[in-house]
Parts: C-alpha cells; structure tokens; sequence
C-alpha cells in the first residue's frame, strides 16, 4: 500500500469536519469539527514528512497542534462567555449580523 | 516498530490502515452526527487516538505521543468540562432552522473531498523515501534540533502566543467581583428586605428510592416545586419530574396487596400489573 | 511668468463661495452682499481676460502650467483661445444676475427650510459652480478638466435638491420627492457620463502617455502620435458620451427637464445656461482636437441625433404645460442647434455655435429668470394658471415678450445672428438637414408664442389680478439682459472677431475647409 | 446725401424706443412724438426723393454702408442701405400713407389709455418696413421682413384682453413665419451658390448657375412673399388679423406689409426672369389667391373682412403681374401704390364708419349711412371708383395695365387663362365693393340698439380723421393719372426692373372696352341683387358657395383639422412617449437594479454559518478553477 492513502484518508476526515462545522449548530461541537480538520492537516502533514523523509512536516504538526491548542483555549473561553450571556452554545443564537 | 516505519510500507501497516481508517471515519462522522455533544466528542477523541497511531505508523513518535497526551488527554478533556458546564444532557435537535442550509453544505463538503482527491490524484507522489535517515539519531532528537536552530523563532513566538492565548482566556471567562461579597447576614437582610422566601430554600426531593438533587421537591398538593432544585440544573433545565412515580409506587402497592389478598385474580392481577407496567413506562417518559 | 490671470479669475469665486459660507447664520444679507462683491469682482477678471487676450495671436494665451500629479504627468495646465474668453464672460456676466434673482429663494422664513444656514449654503454654492465652470473653460489638461467636469456635479446637486422650486403643484411632501428626484437623476445620468470619459481619458492616457492637451494635439498634427482608427473611435465616443449627456442631445435629455422644472428659477438658469456649456464647449475642443478622424466619422450620425433633438424638443416644448420645463425643452432644442453647427465642420457652423452658447446663455436666462419672478408671485407653475398678466404687469410682460422672441430668435435679437448662422454652416454641406433643421424655426415660434398667449393676454384671471409689476432689483437683473440681447444682435462683431480664429484651428484641426460657393467653385 | 438714408429708418426706431421705453410720463405727449418722427422720416424721403430727381436716370441709386454685421470667414453681412427708384416708391408711399395714418390713429385711438405703446408700435412698424425696403442684401431685408411680422403681430393684438385678437395675432406671425422659413432657405441657397445675397453681386451673377439653383431659390422667395402677402396657400391668417386696430388695418394689411412679397419679387427679378418655371409659379399663386380673394370678399358681411378678401384679391393682380417679367414689374408696382392710397382710404373709411357704430362691424347693421357722414361717404365713395378701376381714376390706369399684360402672357392658352382670369377679377371685383357701397351708406337703416340698450348715434369723425382720408381720395382720383402721362412711372422705375411693352393676344382697346364692360356687369348685378330689394339684417342662408366663402372657403378648417389638431395629437403622443419610453427605459434599469438588490439582499441572513458555507464554497470553486487552470 502506498502511503497516499493516508492523504485521502485526511481528505475525507477534512471534508467531514468541514461538512460538520457547517451543519452543526452547537458551538462546541462546531469546535470539535474544526479540531478534527486540524488533525486531519496534522496527518497530512505527518505522512508527506515521511515520503520526503525529512522532520519539517512533523514540526509544522506540532505547531499545529499548539495553535489548536491555544485556539481551543480562547475558542472555548468564549463560548463560556457566550452561554454566560445568553444561556445558549446555538451558534445561530448570536446572529447579530443580521440586517 | 522504527524499521517498519522507515521503509515501504508493510501488508501489516496497510490491514492496520485500512481498519482503523474506516474506524477513524466512523468516528468523524459520529462526531459530526450525534445528538449530543458529550457522544460527539468521545467519538472524536476515538478518532483521534487513531490518528495518533497512524502518526506512529508514519515515524512520528513524538507527535503520536502528543497527539495523545496533549490532544487526547486535555484539550479533548477541555471540551469535556466546557460540555458539562454547559450540559450534558443538553440535545441540540439537528432540525435545520436555515434554509437549504444543509444540502449546500453537504454539497460543499462533498465537493471539496472530490476535489481534493481530485488533486491528490493528479499530483505526483511516486517516489517515497522513508524517514530512515531523518530519524537516525531518533525521532525527538530530530525534531530537537530542528525545532532549536530552524524553528526556532517560530517556536518562540508560539510560546508567546500561548501565553497570550491563556491570558486571553482567563480575561475572557474570569469575572471580575467589583464589590465585596455579602455575608449570610447581610444576604438574609437581604431577602428580608425583598420580602421573598425568607427560610432556606426546601430541600429536592428524597424519597426512600429516588435520592437526587435534580429531583423537585413535592409540595403538599404534589406538584414539585422548583424552587427545590439548584440554580444550574434548573437553567439546564435538567429537573427530572417523578411526580408520576408516586402514582405508579401506589398502584404497584395496590397491584400486590391484591395478589396478596384474592389468590384467584391471578388473570385479572396479571392483566393488572401488566397495565400498571404500560402506566409506568408510560409515566417514564 | 507674469500675474495668473485665468487662476485668479477662478480662484476669486472659491475663496467667495468660502467666505460666503461662513459667515455668521444671522448675518444672511451680509453673505449675500458678499456673494455679489466677489461674483462682480470675477467678472471685473474675466473682463480683463478679454482685455489681454490677442484674437491673432496664439491659439492659448495667458497660458500657465505647473506639474501636479508628476508619476501620471498630470499638470495644471491653463490656457484659453477665444471660445474659452466668451465662455467665461458669459459665466462671469449671469453669475451676478442669477445671485440677484436669487436674492430670496434662500430665506429661511421663504423656504421654511430647516437646513443649517440655507441662505450662506445657497450663495456659496452658486460662487462654487461659478468657479469649477470657469476653471474648466481654462483647462488645457484633460485630467484637470476632468476632475472638474465632474466636482461641478456636486455643488449642483445640492442646489436643485436642497432650494427646489417652491411653487409646487403637490404638497410638500410630494414637491420634496420630486426634487430629489430630479437631483438624483441629474446626478446619475451626469456620473455615468463622467465614469465612461474617465475610462477614455485613462485609455487616452495609455495612447498618449500624457494628459497635456496641446502637446497630444501637437503630436496628432505631427503625426507622430498615431493611433488606431478603432481606438480613436472608441475614445472619441467616450468623450462625446459624457459631453453628449451633460450638452443634453437626444435621447439623453430626459434629466434636463427635471432638474429645470424642480429647481429654482435662478438654478436652472445656472444648469442650462453655463453648466450645459461646458458639454458643448468639450465638444468643440477636446473632440474635435483630440480626434479629428473619429469626429468626422462620428458626424452624420450626431448631425441627426442633434437634428431629433431641435424638433423633437420644440415639439415637446408645445406640449407641455409646465412653464419652467417648456423653457427646458426649448434649450434641448437650442442645444440640438449648438451640436449640429459644432459638428457641421464649417466655420460659420462653429462660430454660430459658439456665439450660440453665448446667446442662449443670455436668452434663456431673461426668460426664465423672468419666469421665475412671474412663478414666485403666482405661486404656480402651470401655465394653465395664468392670464392676462399683461393688463396688470406691462413691463414684466414686456421683457417677458422680449425673452420669448429672443427664445424663437427674432432677428434684430442676438440669438438670430447664432441660429442662421449655424443654419447656414450647416446647409453649406448638408442641405437636407439645414431644411429640416429650418423648420425649428417654425416650432420655436409656435411654442414661444402660445407660452406667451396663454400666460399674458387674454381676459385677466381672478388670482392674477392683484400681481405686482416688476420690483427694482427685478428690473436690474432683467434690463441689462435685455440689452445685451439687442446690442449682440445688431453688433456681434466683438464677439465674433473674438471666435473666428479659434474656430480657425479647430477646422484646420479636422483638416476641413469651408465648401466653396457654386459660382467660385465654377471659375 | 446719402448719409441721410440711415435717418429714414433711424427716426422712426427712435420713436418706438422713447414710446416703449418712456414709461407712463409719455401717455400725454407720445401720440404727438410719434407722428411727428413719421413726419420727420416722410420729410427725409421727400429730400431724397427731390434729390434722386436732379439726377439721370442711370445714377440714382445711392448706397450707404454703416458697419459690418456678421463677419464670420466667407460670411459678411453688413448693415447697409441702398436707396433706387424702387426703394423710393416705397419709402415715399409707406412714410407719406404712415405720416397720414399716425394723424388719423390720433382721433382713432383717443379713448385708448395705451395709446402710447399704440404709437411705439406704429413707429416700429415704420422702422421695420423702411429697413425691409432699403436693405441691400437679402439678410438685412430679413430682418426688416420678421420686424415688420413682429410689429404686425403686435399690433393685431394690440386689443390682448380680446382673445380672438390674440390668437389672431398668434395665427398671423405663424403663418408669416412658415414664409420666411422659406426667406431663409432661399438665402442659404443664394450663400451656397454664390457666396453672397448682397443684391448687387447676387442678382449680377445670376447667369453664372444653372436654372434648377435658380428655380429653386425663386419658388422659396415665392413661398415667403405667400407668407407676407396672404396669397394662397398662406393666405388664411389676413381675414383674422382685421382683429386688430383699423388704422392697422389700413396701414400694415392693406397698403404697406401685405405688399413686401411684390417688393421682394420685383427686387429678385432677375432670378425670376432666368427661371421661368418659377415664375410660372409666381402667376398662377397670384391668379389663384385674385379669384380666391374676391370670392371671400363677396360673401363677408363683416365689412373689414369684405376689404381683406378684397385686399387679398387685389395683391394677387400684382403678384400676378410681378410673375409676368419685365412687361409686369412697373405696373405690379404701380397699382400697388395705387391700391396704397385707395385701399388705405376704403379701410380709413370704414374705421371712420365704425368710429361712428360703436365699433359695429356687420354691414348689415349699417344702412343709409350717407346723410350721417357725408365726408367719409364721398372720400370712400372715390376709393370705390378707384378699386374697381372706374375710368380715369387711379385703379383703372393701374388693374387696367395689368390685365393688358396677362393677355400678354404669352401668345398661347396661357395668355388667354391668366387675362381672363384677371379680367374676371375685375368684375367681382366691381360686384363685392357695390355691394359694400350700397350695404353701407345706402338703402335705409337697419341699426338697432345693442344689448345694453344704446343705440349708435352716426355722426362724422373729427379732423384728425377726416383730413387723412380727404388726402388718401386724392391720390386715389389722380395717382393713376399721373403715373400713366407718357409712361413718367414705367420711366421712373425702369433702370431698376427694366420695361418691355407687352402684347397681349388681343388688342388693347378691346381689352379697356372688354375690362370697363365688366366691370359695369358686376357693379350692376350687385345693385340688382342689394340695392332693389331691403339687405335683411340677419344674413341669409345662402347657397353653398356662399357659406363656405363666409368661412374662407374652408380654408382654415383645412388648417385646423390637418395642422392644428395633427400637431396636438403629435405633440400629446410625444410627450407621452417621453416620459415612458426614452425616461421609461432609465427608469425601469434603475428599478432593476434595486430589484436584484433587493434578492441579493436576503441572502445576508446574519448566520455565521451560510457566511461560512458561502466562503467554503468559494474556496472550493477557487481552488477548482487553479486545478483547471493546472489541468489545460
């Protein structure tokens, strides 16, 4: 089996968590959708790391990860605040942008 | 476990793939389909811990490890209490409130999985040179030395950006207590002042079988009374209601003492308990 | 370099128009004293403009340039040939007349307008256009003229939105709407003019390399700058378009009478007698100049458009019953006449449009203005609300008669000596449309007279009865007109010798000459 | 002394602009101002006239140049004046006849509190007419022509609270302007062809063009003097501008205006003679509107109405004759002096008959009027004579001349046509004026008091008036006479309009005989059919002819139906299409665009989650289109 699967395979794992953070209302788990299409970059990466067969697509994970990380800090802080405020996680709930 | 990654790629590492991707996918799309947000994110974390095994089948030690620790274990544990924060139980319904909201999206995530093997496909990707070299000296270390001499800005001013992160979300979710905190004293003045419940709120309601804070209190008419349940629970709206289970005790009492009493109503006792049971799935729900 | 006259003469109403518009909002007749002194000081400049310019000498004097946008070799560049001195002494000379007409339409407790300051707001406004119109008669840089083609738009906008005419049929309301209305019409078909000669000036620029329009002018005679026969077309009609909506020429004409008929009197006589001119005047030097070929190619088909526009506006003018937009018609009409002699391309054909400009300018402005007073005291529009004026107002019945026979060019009357000659100009080289053109002349008296007949004579209606004649500074703004009408009629002279040569190189620039008389030509 | 020709017009255009200008202070003294001007300018063309007399016949012309008017490259038109014996008749008549008609409008418009302005415009008029007449080009006579359109237009409306008279004036300056649209056309043409219309130079090179240019130009020069001297087809608007004051009448529509299309044909001569189809032309509008003219004339009870028809009728002699060439020209002139004098005289007569009416004009209120003013009925009695050309008197000599030319026409039909067709015009000619006569100052009267009850009491005019008409008899007894001795006016005018004896198709003295034999046929049949039996007060019915000559032979319900309401319907139609299709088409893309707004609109719905689907999207397609891009 050629490595190039596990590039499809972060294709579709992307799709989907794209898919999911366009249909799910719940902030949270538009989040973890987006978490999902983090890793999915992160397994891409990992896998061209190993056909070039040098480290630099690993370190691009791992800062990856670390931005994931600190997004999913800030992310979540505010959707605490959110819920503080308006006692709901809906993403439609703030549509203030609206006309 | 080190030469198999190195080189091409093994009939196990490919039976491993291919069972643990479809598991992984499963996983994503759970995630994206569950009701509930508790379920979508054990399915991600499921997949995730996936991922990380494919990171070491792919020669990335390290991340795989972090990938599981650091993903995995808190920021998948993050998403945990923030879920419970804002309720487990909470079911957001999937009933789509935007117009075609749905189908353009479907079609957009499904477009864009074409395209992208689309493009992988086009792209030439035949030759494939392991990681054997590169992790000579050991992945960690490889990674090390890239990390502090190539990286090395970069990774400092990741530092800083989680520091940032982390203020930013403490600014975020920290309130900030402007005035002194009340004692009991002034708070029961307080309450005598508004003129609203002065004793100490009613205890929920404890019965000899259900014994839980998120069940009301019965007030002597018996219909529960909210007041008995905590603050939180009741804007989760998570108050489990048994008033009807009383009901039902006092019928499965009756339903005994008769078949206690009138040995040859068996049929109707029968009859009897089985209606009493539909009453109670009944009352159940 | 000696004083700069020709920014100077422009300059002077800017700083007017600022110094108008702040003066205190209680001192209202000091801004408007002071709104006269600074249009009578532009027109003190614009005489001496006419003093120091030589009609043998250079085809631009009293040139000045200096550079302005270096990356895009955009200068302010100034210069006038003769057309441009009687353009300006036309402007020069109405701005004063238009202010003392106007002397009220701005009063608060008249308009009962809310509007900060009106009055300072008005004035100023008016000094502005004065300003951008003459710096734009001066400009010899294409971009420069384009800035200020288009800036003027903004001033007017605010004047016929903001002081329409209160003689209204509908209420308030309704008048409002309409007004703003007319403004944004006005502005629209004016923007979209101004965006498709930005895009010729741009692609003119690639051309060219430069925006200077003597040295592109220049390197056309020279034949050194030459350019595709596609692309001098495309550019030309680029430029006419915006001139052609701003002239206005048919069918581009519709905005005209909106904006005449809402604003009022002495802004309307703003928009048709010196805005509009400066479309005609584009004509005459950026088209002609800048592309002779794609002009004469372009020829036959705006020969007929001008054609529609003279009957077709004199038709409508007959139609309609609304004073202020019959005198709009009659000016699409007057334009139709301009173009046609612009673009007969010969020279009695162009200096008739040229002294046309000036006539109309000055016709038009003793009619409507004096309409304007005849409105203002009857409160209406229509002339269906008129009659017998003439019993109880003889002298503004009798300028008015004037400003109608000057409008349906009675000989004798300045706008006679333009006509013919523009008729004349153009029958030299194509008879047919010089006939047909032959029988605005017809039409211009049919609706004149029936404008006239139906307002003035006849037995007098009740609500006129009690009209008062006209007042003194009426008279002042009215009489001078009128004078100057007869004077130019039956001495042109000083205006012509000022046009000839100019019109001279504008001929010698499309390589046209005069078609020779029949009996010459046969010896 | 030729400095002194700018003063003929110069005086007169003072006196309208102090008239016009002067403001009310002038209401005592304006009429006073007025005449004296026309005086004044009468006095100068006598003193040129005395002057042009000490000359030979071939160098009286004068020319006076003042400054050049329009110099445009190739285009110079000046203002300046050129005084021959043709111009001389003129000016003598108009000034003499507008001298004599400023003293009568004296007593005329006494009661007039705008007599003033009255005056003002009289003078313009004169102004007007003296520049048509010594103009030395074409141009120049332009403005002379529409001046004179514009004082007439003022003139017959000068009464503007009446509106008949203002749309009368209206008509008239319309119907006079399709003519000198047709003026101006003719002088581009001349512009073209020969790079000038000074006279001298046009009429010089005539033979350097072709006949077709020449053609063309005459029948223009046709259509304005049409427009100017009422002839058919432009003839319509003369009846209506009776409207007007009837010193204006006399002045402007009966001896001087009306008559600048035979000064403008005679001047143009030599075109004329080089186009023979034009002039052609010329003769058979002039025959046509003669008949025309006196039908009307015969049928109108109105009696300025009956003298306009005649009036129309008798300019048709002269443009007849003025189409007939060399052999018609002096005589064209000469009955139009003439006709100034006897025409100006009827219509002075009959304002003086009115004066006494209160403004009656129906003849058939009138009657017997001879005992009440017996100086108005001899002076109007021998203008009669002299219209219809009664021997001796000034008519005869003149028509007389004329009919003689037109049997001379050629020595074909033609001849044999257009003579009979004049002398036929003579006849009802004879028939219309008795019958004026009679209906006006004979028989008994038949005058009743009007609807406010009172009744005119006939008396004759005072001085002012009296003496102008006495003057005007006299010319129109002797003038004829006294052109007629050895040919002294043929003489006077031939260095201008050259002279050739006709010769008719038959002989003169049969023609005479012929001419005074019908002439007596009409006198005769009219008296049998007014002077016999009582002129009932009501018209009668009549026969077809008849009523549709009352209206003008139809020819303004043919102007109406065709033109007037033609155009309403066309302009109607116009505006409507104005404002929807040509502002429609605007309009509706604005709506458009504010339409398609309007949807896009809906789609910023404030859902963070269809922004992100449409950004999503977009990517998706961007990144499409590079793999597209990549792929050919």
């Amino acid at each position: 089996m050629s490595p190039v699967n596990y590039l499809y395979l972060a294709a579709l794992l992307f799709a989907i968590g794209a898919t999911g953070v366009l249909i799910r209302r719940n902030a949270i788990v538009v989040f973890m959708c987006i978490e999902l299409m983090l890793n999915a970059c992160n397994l891409t990466l990992v896998a061209f790391s190993r056909m070039h067969g040098n480290l630099d697509g690993q370190i691009i994970a791992f800062f990856t990860m670390v931005v994931a990380a600190a997004e999913v800090v800030v992310g979540l802080a505010i959707i605490v605040s959110l819920f503080r405020s308006r006692h709901s996680a809906s993403v439609d709930d703030a549509s203030l942008m609206k006309l | 476990m080190n030469t198999l990654a190195a080189y091409a790629t093994s009939t196990g590492e490919a039976f491993q793939f291919w069972i643990l991707g479809t598991v992984a996918v499963i996983g994503a799309l759970c995630t994206v389909f569950m009701k509930r947000a508790v379920h979508s994110a054990l399915c991600l974390a499921g997949t995730m811990i996936i991922l990380a095994v494919f990171y070491l089948a792919n020669g990335a030690y390290f991340l795989g490890i972090v990938q599981i620790v650091v993903y995995t274990g808190a920021i998948m544990m993050l998403f945990l209490f923030v879920v419970m924060l804002v309720g487990v139980t909470a079911a957001d319904s999937l009933k789509e409130t935007i117009k075609g909201q749905r189908w353009l999206a479907a079609l957009c995530g499904l477009g864009f999985a074409v395209l992208l093997f689309a493009g992988i496909g086009n792209a030439s990707l035949s030759e494939f040179n392991g990681l054997a070299q590169a992790n000579s000296a050991g992945n960690v270390e490889g990674l090390a030395a890239l990390i502090f001499t190539k990286y090395v800005f970069a990774f400092e001013i990741t530092g800083a950006l989680l520091i940032t992160a982390t203020v930013g979300a403490m600014v975020l979710t920290h309130r900030e207590r402007t005035e002194r905190a009340k004692t009991q004293r002034e708070l029961s003045e307080q309450r005598v002042r508004e003129g609203k419940h002065l004793p100490p709120l009613p205890a929920p309601g404890v019965y000899a079988r259900h014994n839980a804070v998120d069940i009301a209190g019965l007030l002597p008419d018996g219909t529960p009374s909210e007041l008995t349940v905590s603050r939180t629970l009741r804007e989760r709206g998570q108050i489990r209601d048994v008033s009807g289970d009383a009901l039902n005790d006092l019928k499965a009492l009756e339903q005994r003492s008769e078949e206690r009493l009138g040995r040859g109503g068996a049929v109707t006792s029968r009859e009897k308990s089985s209606g009493g049971s539909a009453e109670q799935k009944e009352a159940a729900k | 370099m000696s004083f700069p006259l020709l920014t100077a003469t422009a300059a002077v109403p800017a700083i007017g128009a600022i110094v108008t518009a702040a003066v205190p909002a209680a001192r209202r007749t000091a801004a408007k004293w002071l709104a006269l002194f600074f249009s009578l000081v532009t027109l003190v400049l614009a005489v001496l403009i006419g003093v120091r310019f030589a009609p043998g000498g250079d085809r631009y004097q009293l040139t000045e340039s200096h550079s302005w946008i270096a990356d895009f070799g955009v200068r302010y560049e100034l210069g006038v040939d003769g057309i441009g001195v009687a353009l300006i002494g036309l402007t020069a000379l109405l701005i004063p007349f238009v202010l003392l007409a106007g002397w009220h339409d701005a009063d608060p407790q008249e308009t009962g307008s809310k509007r900060w300051r009106p009055t300072q707001g008005f004035f100023a406004l008016i000094l502005m256009v004065e300003a951008m119109v003459i710096l734009s008669f001066e400009a010899t840089d294409v971009f420069l003229f384009y800035i200020l083609f288009e800036a003027m738009l903004i001033p007017m906008y605010f004047l016929i939105g903001g002081f329409g005419d209160r003689a209204h049929a509908g209420s308030d309301e309704k008048a409002a709407a309409q007004r703003s209305y007319a403004a944004v019409k006005f502005l629209l078909y004016n923007l979209v003019g101004g965006l498709i000669m930005l895009a010729a000036v741009i692609g003119l620029y690639v051309v060219a390399g430069n925006f200077s329009l003597q040295e592109i002018a220049a390197a056309r005679a020279s034949g050194e700058l030459q350019m595709a026969t596609s692309t001098e077309r495309w550019l030309f009609l680029g430029f006419f378009f915006a001139f052609a909506v701003k002239a206005p020429l048919w069918p581009l004409h519709t905005w005209l009478p909106n904006a005449m008929g809402e604003a009022t009197a002495p802004v309307a006589v703003l928009i048709t007698a010196v805005v509009d001119k400066v479309g005609t005047f584009a004509m005459l030097r950026f088209c002609l100049q800048l592309f002779p070929e794609a002009s004469k190619w372009a020829t036959p088909a705006i020969l007929v458009l001008a054609l529609i526009s003279i009957v077709y506006g004199a038709l409508l003018a007959v139609g309609q019953r609304d004073i202020k937009r019959l005198v709009a018609y009659a000016s699409i009409s007057h334009f139709g006449f301009i173009i046609m002699g612009i673009f007969a391309m010969t020279s009695q054909g162009q200096s008739g449009a040229t002294l046309y400009m000036v006539n109309h300018g000055v016709s038009t402005a003793a009619l409507m203005l004096v309409a304007g007073f005849l409105i203002s005291r009857r409160g209406s529009r229509l002339i269906a609300d008129y009659g017998g004026v003439q019993k109880v107002a003889p002298v503004l019945a009798g300028t008015f008669l004037v400003g109608s026979l000057a409008t349906l060019s009675l000989p004798g009357l300045a706008p006679f000596v333009s006509e013919f000659l523009v008729l004349v100009g153009t029958f030299a080289r194509y008879p047919a449309i010089g006939i047909i053109a032959t029988f605005g002349i017809v039409l211009a008296a049919l609706y004149s007279l029936v404008l006239y007949q139906r307002t003035m004579t006849g037995p007098v209606k009740p609500e006129v009865s009690a009209m008062p004649d006209l007042k003194v500074r009426e008279l002042v703004v009215v009489a001078p007109l009128i004078a100057l009408l007869i004077f130019l009629g039956v001495y042109p002279k000083p205006v012509t010798d000022l046009v000839n040569p100019a019109v001279g190189h504008t001929l010698s620039d499309v390589h046209e000459k005069d078609p020779k008389p029949e009996v010459e030509a046969a010896k | 002394m030729e400095n002194l020709i700018a003063l003929l017009v110069a005086a007169p255009l003072l006196g309208a602009a102090v008239l016009l200008c002067g403001g009310r202070r002038l209401d005592r003294t304006g009429h006073w101002i007025g005449t004296l001007l026309a005086v004044a300018s009468f006095a100068v063309g006598v003193l040129l006239f005395t002057d042009m007399l000490g000359k030979d016949a071939e160098h009286r012309a004068l020319h006076q140049a003042l400054f050049s008017w329009i110099p445009v490259e190739g285009f110079q038109a000046d203002v300046a004046f050129q005084l021959d014996q043709l111009s001389m008749t003129f000016v003598l008549l108009i000034t003499g006849v507008g001298s004599l008609i400023h003293i009568y409008s004296i007593g005329y418009m006494e009661h007039d509190e705008r007599r003033r302005r009255f005056f003002g415009y009289l003078n313009l008029f004169l102004a007007a007419m003296l520049l048509l007449v010594i103009a030395d080009n074409y141009l120049l006579l332009y403005v002379g022509w529409e001046g004179v359109g514009l004082a007439s237009y003022l003139l017959i409306g000068f009464w503007q609270h009446k509106p008949s008279a203002a749309t009368a004036a209206k008509k008239a300056f319309l119907v006079n302007r399709v003519g000198d649209m047709g003026l101006s056309i003719a002088i581009m043409l001349m512009f073209t062809t020969f790079g000038t219309f000074a006279f001298g130079p046009v009429l010089e090179s005539v033979g350097d063009t072709g006949e077709g240019k020449l053609t063309a130009i005459g029948l223009m020069l046709l259509l304005a003097a049409c427009g100017k001297s009422a002839q058919v087809p432009l003839q319509s608007w003369l009846g209506d501008a009776m409207e007007g004051p009837t010193p204006v009448s006399a002045l402007i529509h009966a001896a001087t205006m009306v008559t600048a299309g035979v000064y403008l044909i005679t001047r143009s001569g030599a075109i004329f003679n080089a186009a023979p189809d034009a002039q052609l032309a010329v003769v058979i509008v002039g025959a046509v509107t003669l008949i025309f003219g006196a039908i009307v004339g015969c049928a109108k009870d109105d009696i300025k109405k009956a003298l306009a028809g005649s009036t129309m009728s008798q300019i048709g002699y002269m443009i007849l004759a003025a189409g007939l060439g060399p052999i018609g020209y002096a005589f064209a002139i000469m009955h139009l002096v003439t006709h100034g004098f006897f025409k100006a005289g009827l219509f002075l007569g009959a304002g003086s008959v009115m004066h006494g009416m209160n403004d009656e004009v129906d003849m058939r209120k009138y009657g017997g009027l001879r005992k009440y003013m017996p100086v108005t009925f001899v002076t109007f009695g021998l203008g009669y004579l002299a219209i219809i050309g009664f021997p001796g008197l000034s008519g005869f000599w003149s028509k007389d001349k004329i009919i003689e030319a037109a049997f001379a026409y050629d020595d074909g039909i033609r001849g044999w046509i257009f003579g009979g067709v004049a002398l036929l015009g003579a006849g009802i000619t004879a028939f219309y004026m008795t019958r004026v006569m009679i209906m006006t100052f004979f028989g008994e009267k038949r005058w009743q008091p009007d609807e406010s009850g009172n009744e005119p009491h006939p008396h004759e005019s005072p001085k002012s008036m009296t003496i102008p008409m006495i003057v005007l008899a006299f010319g129109s007894v002797f003038a004829g006479g006294l052109f007629s001795l050895n040919e002294s006016f043929v003489k006077w005018l031939e260095p201008v309009t050259q002279f050739e004896h006709p010769h008719p198709v038959i002989s003169v003295p049969a023609i005479t005989a012929s001419t005074v034999v019908v002439l007596l046929l009409g006198a005769g049949l009219a008296y049998l059919m007014y002077g016999r039996k009582p002129v009932p007060v009501t018209a009668p019915r009549g026969s077809l002819l008849t009523r549709a000559a009352r209206r003008d032979l139809l020819q303004d319900d043919f102007n109406h139906v065709v033109l007037v309401r033609g155009g309403e319907h066309l302009t109607r139609s116009l505006v409507y299409v104005d404002h929807t299709v040509v502002d429609g088409v605007v309009n509706g893309t604005a709506a458009g665009f504010g339409g398609l707004s309007g949807r896009l609109r809906k789609l910023q719905n404030g859902f963070a989650r269809s922004y992100a689907v449409s950004m999503f999207g977009g990517t998706a397609i961007l990144i499409a289109a590079t793999l597209l891009m990549r792929a050919v």
